[in-house]
């Protein structure tokens, strides 16, 4: 059905000052908070919010699966359901799962993976919920970034982390961090997760036309801006136990006061 | 607070029951009080009106979408609210993925009839062109965090939400037939009139509580849901195996004006109206 | 697709005398049928007609629970599948179930659940089949009244039986049963149900517009009129036995005169 | 009667089998003898035509809805009409709930084949105004109780709900480009020409006989089913892993001819027209 | 949505010289090629041409039963899925399987069926797909013709092969083996198999109009031509092993050779 | 060959692995070496072009069909090619009947995007009149032997099926609002442009090797697919759990243009346009 508004693209996606729609330089990353340990039921859970992209990750597990046919006698089994909510994006995405949630789904599952040690728990099964409540574009690296996080949340014996971002070509020039507007209207979209236990890429994707050249310019631009985005990660992991210590130093003040009355 | 990952025990019933009866609840509640509501609005960028609610651990992000399309034949100048509700599988280890499961209607369905029945949409006013274009409106609800009473965190949410609302104005164009838009925006201060909230009470036995936790939900023997206005009630909805006496129904109308008029009061959702014009 | 006559509703809904358009006082019932015993594979079966309401019921149980993992080890497990048929109603429903259908479906087990004892059931179900072939109005009270003489037919020990109708505001008056027009054209709508053995209310649904004054006549008003329906239910169960007793009666005649010849 | 509730057994197999051997069969029927049917006729208020059948023990409620649509390009003055059936989980222990399986199907399509293949429907009557609107019809079955041979039950109440049919007549308003009600009905008078029966016979190793009952029905090999009109065969269908001679067929032909023309005295279905003009 | 050409048929469906539009006399059967152990991953496979259609079988089984509960402790169970692809057809078919394919694939398992000694392999399955690449007129024969095939080249102990094809009526006349345009544009169409261990037939369907002698006529017009498609059939099976000799024989002189060397 | 009907056994997997490392895989081919290709055209009566590709063992017939449709009201002058795959059990004890599964997702999505990103098909061609009638392409690809590397075998099949494209001409009627045929035929010498070849690598531990098969598939890491025009690359999709390393990631684009240049000039796939004007 028909909206009023369109969702049109610009003409240009620079600036007359050289700078990108929203301000940034073309090797900036748009503006990123992480927090860990949100939704209180689940085992572990991470939300983020990068430019407009809002998202929240949960994992339950190491737990019995279920369906029981899916376990595997050797190993842990990793799902990963990755969602979107219907007002997350322009036209109201209809509310049953797509097929563009099941590719995504699949590609976080496969960023996610190395990092894990599947092989010590067979028999049970990792379940990772990734929920899109606001979608601005590299929704895919987002959600791979934040359910690293809400894994390192539930305490899971990990490799790593993985950070994802994707790179591109917008008139002509290469920038990182695509926004919506810059995703669809550019000339390229280059996704690239690290995994950073042995700095290896695990997504690699593109839609475009480049070069040896284009492309090798791409990757080096990519690793650059993902040890930002890692180190946002690694902060919010911190906060957390910052946090916690805090908590405990309180409550034994508050333990210390309650002794002295 | 008890762990609510896994089925109620026995034992727990027990306690959460005997600890009613002398009307204290496990966290501390009277008999007839609300967890606090949190509520934040406007938060998503791509819905056109949201709301953030928390009721205690309850959490529940509301967005709004529209379209335009033809109005019903019988309704050729009124527009289209509709209400849906998704029970993420992140919320709760208790929920499943798949298609809306019972729990996930009935949280629409309680709050859309609540909506709908109290006089709070104004569909004529979602009217573009009779006959020709009207606004359809999607207000989406998705559990975020389950700790019991979906439906009041809901209603709330459902209510915040078109009052945040800032949907583009469309004009009809009568020669190319099209809807354009006129650069201003419609927003909730001309879309809701009522404010009907509802309010649930749980029963366990013969004792009768307002919003009930999760623990007391799973397990209540069942749920009454009633929705009021200023000084009516709007719509009744009862739920799960409990029977209530006549009296009882009585009494928890009565009730249920009196919080209504508190919550109204106190939750003050008119702050939220969106400022675009 | 359209119809060639349409749905509509007339303007009163009060004939000139005072009367309602079928011809019903404010406290009158539409007319009532009820018959147990059948469908005659069913381990018990009921049919009412009530007004233009046409309903069959059958009930299925104790038996296994299918699929097994619905068994639950401490008590039965009662399943209601309420269904319609395609030309049960003004225009052609579509064959598969619908949400009212599984919302209805609901309504009616946590009407019928009190009645039973469950619990002397472990590891078993009791499954409900109700399919209206003509609708007018107030099926799913109709549904339960029937559903509940099924369950009796079957010989399941129940605590009582269940009788449920509408109560509602028409033209601004209170009246009981709402017929199918009625309830269409009317301002309220108050379903309700009555469980015999504690005279309480399980089934309490409303819609409309009510102050505390206007609610506490309609609960009366209801109760009165389902005291009326409760009555037929009993009947209908009493001429069961009686027709019983009537085909031993014939039995024993007809095997006196064969012991004659 | 045999307990139809559960999968039959080997011995009842062999005492069935050893029964029609000696040309009996367990409910003292001969070989090629039906139940008894039972006709009631627009029973259904809200259907535009109705049948209650019962074949035996066998039931089947069919009624009648239509709506107008536009024509098929290739047939721009024919209407249409469908026939579906639903086996109702009340019906038996041994049907279950969901998509239509593979026995409804079936039922449908023998029947919708029995009288689409027979000049019976006038879809040419179905034709409001070439190219613009037609009456699709809907005859749907419903099996309220299952105790054998659907097929030859769903076809008198297929043929007896469009017999007893009464649909708003419609008239095309060229200006307005809709149908509009002329107040008057359409009834089987106008829309049913040719009376096809369908008669199905099950096959038990080397035997054949007419109207297998439910516990027949559970043991034999195969089925065929034979629909013929006053002097022709119009359709047929085999099913199950029974394989007949050619004999056996030129023989079940012939039968078929002759029982239709009984049973289409006997049952007489054109006293079920409807009155309404 | 609309095609640029029409569907079309013609008036007559026969020649001025007699003959049908296709040459064919009215005895005469299509162009006939058949070819068994086609697919290597299959345990039997057997791909056919007959006029336009193309169509490929395969067997898997006796195997397991996947999902269990289909099992049967006294017999095997035998499962036939038919499908279309969508380009086979002159109107793009939709991907999902529709009713006319789970028709279709019940009217392939009766013919099937009663070859097979399905008693002997109790608690297994034995699964027969079809595919239909290209679609001609007669696929629910040309299918069960060569779904009979592949279980041959699967080794599966068969009582016979069983043959299928259509017999009609066009402008009149009778008819064997009728194209697609002939069984569209034609009065009657009467697809017959014969099971070859007993001469029984095991497909009837006929939809048309027909007196008796008529359907005498028929009945031995078909069983005369599905002699002819038999003769085809162990050709195809004779030729494999004819095959399978001349690769041993060259494996022998190669090895031969290689002894030489 | 290796038994590749039921999972790869750890021993299995050990002997490929080992091969590998030595620069041996199980069928003799060295690590940037492909299967034989065949190619035939245009086998499919019923589509409007096809092809039945085999790579080694793999095997995969596609058939391309069309209807006029309405434009995307954003490009009103282009039409509309889409992909499909459908993996079919006859293909594979391994594949299981049902909706699209994960693989034939990839698939179909990876040959899709490298088709819809290298200028392959002129959907400005498919335009019949602007706004107003548009073709809409299906490329339909459907699975007869699985043994290894579909996206490639299916890469070629999708290009000779454009290639070899016969679709009737249609003109805009103004009047008649209709599109009608010219009596001639599009072909591929109009629709197709570019050719893309995609390449399909599979990675085990630190090894990687062109067109993995079956048995090489079921046990590597991940594969990564990369397709190419004549210089430049167009597309990339990895899956799988393997990670690559920056440097391995330049040398597969690097080879991927080399290999693809080969592949270009031995299948020379022009020699498969249709010659129906």
């Amino acid at each position: 059905m028909p909206l009023i508004i369109k969702d049109e693209y610009p003409e240009n996606l620079f600036r007359e000052d050289g700078k990108r729609l929203d301000g940034r330089d073309v090797n900036e990353l748009r503006p990123i908070k992480m927090e860990v340990g949100v939704i209180k039921n689940a085992d572990g859970s991470a939300y983020l919010e990068w430019g407009n992209n809002k998202i929240f990750a949960t994992v339950y597990g190491p737990r019995e699966v279920h369906p029981h046919h899916l376990a595997k006698p050797d190993k842990g089994v990793l799902r990963v359901f990755y969602r979107m909510a219907t007002f997350s994006v322009f036209d109201r995405k209809r509310p049953a799962p797509g097929r563009r949630e099941k590719e995504i789904s699949m590609i976080v599952a496969d960023c996610i993976e190395p990092l894990l040690f599947l092989e010590l728990y067979p028999g049970t099964s990792f379940e990772v919920f990734i929920e899109v409540i606001d979608a601005d574009g590299g929704t895919r690296c987002a959600s791979t970034t934040v359910a690293a996080l809400a894994l390192a949340d539930a305490g899971i014996p990990m490799k790593s982390l993985v950070s994802a971002l994707a790179v591109g070509k917008i008139d002509g020039k290469k920038v990182v961090d695509l926004s919506g507007i810059e995703d669809k209207a550019g000339e390229a979209d280059f996704p690239i997760a690290i995994t950073w236990y042995n700095e290896e890429i695990s997504l690699l994707q593109f839609d475009g036309d480049m070069d040896l050249e284009e492309m090798n310019e791409f990757l080096d631009l990519a690793k650059n801006a993902l040890k930002d985005v890692h180190q946002i990660q690694l902060e919010a992991l911190k906060s957390k136990y910052i946090k916690l210590q805090e908590e405990t130093i309180q409550t034994k003040e508050n333990n210390d006061k309650k002794g002295d009355e | 607070m008890m762990d609510v990952r896994r089925i109620i025990s026995k034992i727990e019933r027990d306690y959460i029951v005997s600890n009613l009866k002398k009307e204290e609840r496990i966290d501390g509640r009277g008999l007839w009080e609300y967890r606090e509501f949190q509520i934040k609005s406007d938060t998503i960028t791509s819905a056109e009106g949201s709301a953030d609610v928390s009721l205690g651990d309850t959490r529940i992000i509301t967005g709004l979408k529209y379209e335009v399309g033809e109005p019903f034949p019988d309704l050729p100048n009124e527009g289209v609210c509709t209400v849906m509700a998704e029970l993420l599988p992140i919320a709760s280890p208790l929920f499943e993925r798949g298609p809306p499961d019972e729990q996930s209607i009935e949280l629409a369905r309680v709050v859309d009839r609540g909506i709908r029945h109290a006089d709070c949409v104004q569909t004529k006013q979602l009217c573009i062109k009779e006959n020709e274009a009207v606004y359809i409106l999607f207000v989406d609800m998705y559990v975020i965090n389950y700790a019991g009473n979906l439906i009041d965190a809901g209603g709330v949410g459902a209510l915040t939400t078109l009052i945040s609302a800032h949907i583009p104005e469309g004009k009809w164009n009568d020669e190319k037939k099209v809807t354009e838009w006129t650069g201003k925006y419609l927003t909730g201060k001309t879309i809701v009139k009522e404010l009907p909230f509802v309010m649930t009470y749980g029963k366990i036995e013969d004792i009768i509580f307002l919003d009930p936790s999760l623990p007391e939900e799973l397990v209540c023997d069942g749920k009454i849901s009633i929705s009021v206005t200023e000084n009516k009630i709007t719509s009744i909805q009862k739920s799960g195996s409990a029977t209530f006496n006549i009296d009882e129904i009585k009494m928890l109308g009565s009730k249920s004006l009196e919080i209504g008029k508190k919550l109204r009061k106190e939750l003050n959702l008119l702050q939220y109206l969106s400022e675009i014009k």
